[in-house]
């Protein structure tokens, strides 16, 4: 059963990957996405997330669904309030019996996770503030 | 018909957690963007490029069959991950 | 500077996580291969890897290069020894700027790694033991 | 000349972690795998599927340069990962 969390919670890697091992599975992707510096001249000091919580939870479990209807594992951890350089925003982790498909799912769940779910940035730049992008 | 429409991101920041408006039936996506989009000149870009969302799902229809329990929410451009 | 490293000692996700993280990077993928129980009708009950150890972290280093050349970077781990279900065998993160590079880079290293690096399984299924796949 | 070379995986589970064998000059790689494939029939089909490594590098040309300090390997299908 895939687990989806949105969460003020720093995002720890060790327990989130303990809920994808199964003798079931030989391979297991994961993507994190952290807080970057520089996006070319613009530098970034600090971003908080906000989230329309229940839709994008129940969005990222739609998501979830066809992968785990396939024989995958889904787990999905998204931060939010402030995080600084270098702190986890998000966790996808898929688990699967090959890794072909793990891979793929994986891609799958942040691609459009990135399009279709709410949750939204506000970079604290050097130079000033900025939503989304 | 009275609708409250829940607000993120840019929008919240411009007007609130929330706007209500009055609108005609039958209530459609374009009226209620136009009623928003009445309420400040700042949102015009980040609304043209906003979704509506109707118990937490984007919907593609422009007329819509609210009941006053419905949860009604403008979706900017998302960010996320 | 990539981090390879081929030991009999079991992998942990959190440390070889924290060497992948900088400002720099805004996404990390990891691949994770574990000891899976069943391959179709055949049931594994334990796999003892081996490595032509000093090739082998030189093939490895050889497969980081590229990558590292064009700014990502690369932490491969195997283990050798006796696993039993679901230990890791395998763990390759791969941090880029962006997540797109970081999911190539990635499968990059695994395809390669499974081609290319004399390390070699010893499969002890309830059947019988096998070499390989 | 005399050469030692080192087996892994089922090779080596076979004949030992080295065989050593005497060949004439020029060394090539077909040469190893013949004098190799003499010391056990059961070892056949494994060696067929096998390369040579030479100093930790897979090599390509079958005609070998090799002197005595050089790290000489038979390398069965990888199944790593």
């Amino acid at each position: 059963m895939h687990y989806i969390r949105i969460s003020d919670d720093p995002i720890n890697i060790a327990p989130l990957y303990r809920k994808l091992v199964d003798p079931r599975y030989g391979g297991i992707d994961i993507f994190v996405g952290t807080v970057r510096q520089w996006t070319g001249d613009i530098e970034t000091r600090k971003i908080t997330y906000s989230a329309y919580q229940s839709m994008a939870e129940r969005q990222l479990a739609k998501i979830a669904a066809p992968i785990e209807a396939q024989g995958g594992r889904v787990v999905i951890a998204h931060r939010t309030g402030t995080l600084n350089l270098t702190d986890i925003a998000v966790f996808v982790g898929v688990a699967a019996v090959h890794r072909a498909e793990a891979f793929k799912w994986c891609q799958q769940v942040i691609d459009t996770l990135k399009h279709e779910v709410p949750i939204w940035k506000k970079e604290y730049d050097t130079d000033k503030v900025r939503w989304g992008n | 018909m009275q609708i409250t429409i829940k607000l993120f991101a840019f929008l919240q920041d411009q007007l609130g957690p929330t706007v209500t408006v009055e609108l005609d039936s039958p209530v459609t996506v374009e009226k209620i963007f136009s009623a928003v989009a009445k309420q400040s000149l700042a949102i015009k870009a980040v609304l043209e490029n906003s979704r509506l969302a109707v118990n937490q799902e984007f919907v593609s229809e422009n007329e819509l069959e609210i009941t006053p329990t419905d949860e009604i929410a403008i979706i900017p451009p998302v960010s996320g991950g």
